[in-house]
């Protein structure tokens, strides 16, 4: 089991979810975060006195898959969120020891997405 | 479906009202050459009466900052179905119920539609020592139609149904409001007869309306959550304290419409004078407030000094024509030590989130009662309704007086409105789902949240965010700076 | 740079508008030995004018309401320098060109800077019905045309550069809405020699601001991302219904000034029918909207109800004067039908975020026609302007002069401020860039966020948050609790 | 138990206010038989102080929109706090120190508890000119000190302890506010010795509280962060333009009692040429700041224009009685230039978060120092007070006068000030604590967040939320979809 | 050392952190989060057009224990959050290298809860 | 690599974050978060009925880094962090298996920062 980490503009969210939902992978869990990278920074003023921001908003994609899954999901995100231009992003893949549905109380590999691979259950 | 209940009854009654009229419509203007002491009366008159209409904006934010942010755009919709609604039928008949008839009377039988009636100063003799036009009356008196409506409203805040708006406040401009309130100053039995004051309604606006409150709240229950497990009332804190400000602001001003408005007279000065005793208990109420609700709970309480300056102000009502500044003073600070007693105590058991019950019921309870102890004998004889107070004449009979005015008007509301909201409960319902509490009025009544942006994710929103689209500079106007090595 | 243009352009007018009364500035006033029907009138045309001053803050916060957040603090920027600019430019040549001219003139021709005319009442024959002051009548006359120029925005938000606020305002306040109001309520042509009756504007303030909206939408195109790439619209919801709430209950009293105040007479006592025409209608539109809406989408659209005031407030303005109280309702109620209707079908083509096109356009119309079918002939004859509705008469001829105005003024106006939008956009440019706009106006055009603690994050802004700055206690105030065991 | 002190002496104070009066209360009020044109002028002296006490509600969203959201429910305890004790003491004593008493008075001696004092112009005789009866009078001198105090405050936002406004509040409006506004505008000495020209207060209202805002700033200090280690200025924006928006819309629209009501005269009809110069001088200030703001930072300044409109309004307050319409022109887009650049220039060194010092401090001066120069000799007689300007009359004369009061009160009300202020701070103390600052003033003054939503974890509030409570579906109202495979 | 994260309705974290406190677990920290997953979207009005909501809000717990108290949390989280309806979340299991007090800079499993098997420090 | 995960208190954020851009680690990613632990509540009061806050606002920064420089992090955060009263926070270290950045599509350890150690970019 792995866990996709991603950090994405807003805009490719979307597409990404819509391309997911398809492939069988509908459980993710986004957040709002500020991120500091190679993007520049935003200049304000404020009677006359300036503010530096240097966190830019970005949504933070938490999902976890069956480590053959892996490739599927970061290819996706690639897919959509590659603009070219610097703050596009990373993604990073974390191991996960082991995962639980809560409603159920079941766990394994099982209860992590809905996709062909996975054990169906809908 | 179900809601087109509500909706439905009201196009009847507004096709009814269209169809009437429009069979003889021209007799309502008339070229005039009127003396210039109407003029200047119908001015101050229209002028009180967009001041009280004013008010509605303050009873829409008086309810958005005690409500959660779920709940806020739900108010909006609700101030001006009622508002319209109220408008359309106080024309089409409350109007002529509540003063449309003889002193005395129980309910008025002339000048439905504002038409076919004669001379107004006879078909409405009560507002006869005012000459200001009637259509400036009218807006006026209605005005006070649709606070005492908006008042019901605050106890229900959060969990009631749409329709339910709709379908009482049919039953409250038509009916319920202009009877009782045309007993109390509309020249009906109360007034004329039993000789009780009200200024300017506070039994005839803030009680009834508080009562129409209390009458749907027993039967539509409280928020879920507001009581723990233990039965003990749990915060629920309101969302928007500076929109709370705001309305306490505008209600304070409409209510230098309301009170010294109802002298429906300019030229005698009378008004400034209400105007002085209407601030002064205002002043009164929030300091007492204040003090009180901080030897309580040991902080400023907020809403409490807000509301301090609310139940004095409608404390101030009735008595503002019949005392003199210092009894301003005495009666408002009274209301605001009622303020917070009152809120903490009704919390215990009912769960009314804007303190309705308190600042317009208990509050116009005492400002009635209050008439008793402090009328100024000359002013009751300037008003030429009831006497002097306790204080001035020794005499419990005014007070005695009030007190009946207060029980009767009290319990006709409250039958009245309980046996409606009955009606409602058992055919068309009272309250939203359990699913729909949850989720917040705005978006399982409206569709739609009335914060957007604080509700829906900013990654479902069409572009959301302050977020530069591509990493490239930032073009004119937002200068930026490069941060990496 | 590229705004300076705007900037430069202004202050050169400023600059002429100082100089030239400078030279002889103490003509303006002198001792004043006048009968009370002046100070009273004077009066109540200076408190209509300051309700409907009031109007720009209900305007800010319909354009607020109906934003997103990352562009609501350009409005208040854009109000205040649109009604500044309107202030100088209207005093300076505005109201001149509007009023100062015999009856059935195309421009005027006296009272620049409100000085050099002889006696008022010959200078601006038009008003001479009313002995209020001509300070009072301009600055009555002044709210409208801010009115009117507040209008135009609507259809622009999220988009425009702010600098196009400036160029336009200077040609509207300046000549646009001079001439074309002048034409139909200042005397003009139409007015005087059509007969066209517009009590308060529904074609002269409201329909000439929609159109110039119409004029730069055309130019400029829907905001980024409300058609899909299917061409269908999205919905972009605005940020605060609350807002919106006060913004329609701002705009409610304000048409208290505005369609009562229009009399500009108090002593006739008209302006008191006139509030009941108005009040009725927007009572209609509110319920005619409501229903019409949720027949429609299923849910109470609280942006409906609003917009069917406003719209219903709008249609009434021009036959207020005119009409009896339930012609006001009927006119009122397809207005509120009106609304939806328009709102949903413009959309499908046009982005114009808060309806203004609707609203003040169609509804503008609608309002301008209904003199043709509702004007009673006592009134059209009391007001001295046209003839009676068909509903009276059995005659098209109103209505034909009615329809004649409003197409007049919409090519006049529609050509004169596509042109002038046109040459900005060839010049300075209409449209932020892309980048700029999805950043949001606040931060590209003003440098800060009207919102800054909602887009700038907690750990970059000095001393936010509510967190302790040290785990120690919490001192006095605040209680605080141990947690750990 | 530190926050008592001030609440005990109030309450005392409020305490003997009512027992006085008590005793020989009924003399206030008597039948009146005026002349129609008493109640005309009363009418609008009324209207006027309603405007004036709206005014209340604008500086309360100037100070929230310009707060960070932490701070912003004690700002409407705080308006709420002060306008009370200012009217229980301006009624008790204020406007007898400040009105009651002959020409050229130090302090009046008359109409305490506005009792007990004879013809009411031969007590008040500074307000014979005006036939409007007292208590419009009183409302109106009221609400002045009302707006004074409320200037005070601006200096002082997010750290000042609640109870100094309370204590603070009793001084300034039982003695500093009435005692140096009757030098200016009471028939004081500075107004019937010096020939002081102030009409609506530049001086009497603006620059006493900028000067009390300027004392306790001094003994209060910056808030935590605001300049660097460098000691360089930090920007601490505000929370909320948008309700800065209203504040200002708010503050214009009182402007329109402010100023023209003082005339407390409505026949002579100068108020509307009164209301024409207010006008132009506060578009004229919106456009001067723009200006100057945008060539200075390169952005278009929120803060700057709104500030513009207030810095211009300030300015014409004491003019706007004795100038011409083009000379407001001037006066504002003076005080349009200086707001920035004073604004910039004190933020170096002063924590001043609403530009109270500049708005009201320096506007101020330059407003009253401008009656030097424009002042027109015909008004100057009409008005009698003063002379004309240096530009009719070439003397420095009146210029040298108004730089003499200008001093005059700024230094009185300046150490008086400064001294109450040092007291409380070597008694109750004038600041929060670090952590108090820190955690802010809503929850460490009044226990409650005024934005609770924004500052308390959703999972620890009530029902908080939107989520559905089980996943099933969303039921009437809110449509809903599967999502899953 | 393993970090639990978990994904679950609102109003199933206040029995949680109760409990958790009650056996030794005060430590954990709480985000707003938006998912994705088997639960349904919303639809929303405006002006005739309509917008639909996949992601609904759901509260993050993250909380890092050392291995032997996995189970512990785990179950507490099941125990609370369990309606039986769809969304009511999943539980995620994950290694932990190292921890830090900051407090102390002190590092290992000490410092990660107060539960009577860990290092007890008051 | 690694994932450094800290929550700490606002006001340390600053500092930590210019240090870490001289340092060469301008990347990272902070959000909003509630935390509980040692640190005390907070007691409101409304209408006379009052209400415990648990849990206080903590920032939580995310920086994932080659193995080698975890201490770096580390030792910064808690140079800046440390105020020695409760509530200062914790940080953890996690295992992460892999890297993309968006902008490219690469992976690997050479994606993560831009410190003199690792592949330059610019
Ligand atoms: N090493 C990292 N650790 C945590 N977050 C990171 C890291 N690198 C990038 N991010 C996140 O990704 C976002 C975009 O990174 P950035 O360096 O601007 O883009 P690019 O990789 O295209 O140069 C950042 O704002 C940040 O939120
Ligand atoms: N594989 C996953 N990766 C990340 N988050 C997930 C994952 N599965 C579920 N979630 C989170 O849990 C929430 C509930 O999941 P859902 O699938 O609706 O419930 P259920 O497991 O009861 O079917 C989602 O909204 C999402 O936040
Ligand atoms: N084991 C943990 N798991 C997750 N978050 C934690 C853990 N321990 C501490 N935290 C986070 O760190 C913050 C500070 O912790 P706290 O225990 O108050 O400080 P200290 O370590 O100084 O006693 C908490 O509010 C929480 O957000």
């Amino acid at each position: 089991m792995k866990k996709v980490e991603a950090y994405i503009r807003h805009e490719a969210f979307e597409p990404i979810r819509m391309e997911l939902l398809e492939l069988g992978f509908p459980s993710l869990t986004v957040s709002e975060v500020k991120g500091s990278g190679r993007q520049k920074g935003i200049v304000e003023t404020y009677r006359g006195a300036s503010l530096t921001n240097y966190l830019r908003p970005k949504i933070k994609i938490e999902c976890v898959v069956a480590a053959a899954d892996v490739k599927t999901i970061v290819d996706t995100i690639l897919k959509y969120a590659q603009t070219g231009s610097v703050g596009d992003g990373k993604i990073f893949v974390m191991p996960v020891d082991q995962a639980y549905r809560v409603r159920t109380g079941e766990s394994g590999d099982e209860v992590l997405q809905t996709h062909p691979g996975a054990a169906a259950e809908a | 479906m179900r809601r087109s209940l509500g909706l439905r009854a009201m196009c009847v009654v507004l096709a009814l009202s269209l169809l009437a009229p429009a069979a003889a419509s021209a007799d309502v203007w008339q070229a005039k050459g009127v003396p210039e002491s109407v003029g200047i009366n119908t001015l101050w008159v229209v002028i009180a009466a967009v001041l009280v209409i004013f008010m509605q904006v303050g009873f829409m934010f008086l309810e958005i900052g005690f409500s959660r942010g779920k709940n806020a755009g739900t108010i909006v919709a609700k101030i001006f179905t009622n508002f319209s609604i109220a408008a359309i039928l106080y024309w089409a008949v409350g109007f002529a119920f509540a003063f449309g008839g003889g002193l005395g009377h129980v309910i008025g039988t002339e000048g439905f539609f504002l038409r076919d009636f004669g001379n107004p100063t006879d078909a409405f003799p009560i507002m006869g020592f005012s000459d200001a036009t009637i259509e400036a009356k009218w807006l006026f008196q209605f005005s006070f139609c649709a606070v005492s409506l908006a008042i019901v409203w605050g106890t229900t805040l959060e969990r009631i149904k749409f329709g339910v708006y709709v379908i009482y406040a049919i039953f409250f401009a038509a009916l319920i409001y202009p009877i009782f309130s045309g007993w109390v100053f509309g020249g009906g039995w109360l007034q004329a007869n039993v000789g009780m004051q009200d200024f300017a309604g506070s039994t005839a606006v803030h009680l009834i309306g508080a009562t129409g409150g209390l009458a749907v709240l027993l039967l539509l229950g409280a928020r879920k959550g507001k009581y723990g497990p233990d039965g003990k009332p749990r915060a629920i804190p309101g969302h928007n304290m500076p929109l709370f400000g705001l309305s306490v602001g505008i209600l304070l001003i409409g209510w230098f419409g309301f009170n010294p408005g109802s002298t429906l007279n300019a030229l005698d000065t009378r008004f400034a004078e209400v105007a002085v005793v209407t601030l002064l208990a205002a002043g009164a109420g929030a300091l007492g407030a204040l003090v009180t609700s901080w030897r309580i709970t040991k902080t400023i309480d907020i809403g409490m000094v807000g509301n301090g300056v609310i139940g004095a102000l409608v404390a101030i009502t009735a008595p503002s024509g019949y005392v003199v500044p210092w009894a301003g003073v005495v009666i408002g600070l009274v209301a605001g030590v009622i303020v917070p007693l009152g809120v903490y105590a009704i919390d215990k058991k009912l769960d009314d989130p804007v303190g309705a019950l308190t600042a317009h019921g208990l509050c116009g309870i005492w400002g009635t009662l209050s008439c008793g102890l402090f009328t100024l004998p000359a002013l009751a004889e300037f008003n030429t309704v009831g006497k002097g107070g306790l204080l001035y004449t020794g005499s419990f009979s005014q007070l005695g007086n009030q007190a009946l005015g207060v029980v009767v008007v009290f319990v006709g509301v409250f039958v009245t409105s309980y046996l409606v909201f009955w009606l409602i409960k058992k055919t068309y319902g009272l309250r939203v789902t359990e699913e729909e509490e949850f989720q917040g009025l705005d978006i399982s009544e409206h569709g739609m949240y009335g914060y957007p942006e604080q509700f829906i994710p900013a990654s479902e929103l069409v572009g959301y965010g302050a977020a530069p689209q591509h990493g490239a500079a930032v073009s004119a106007g937002a200068a930026t700076t490069e941060v990496t090595a």
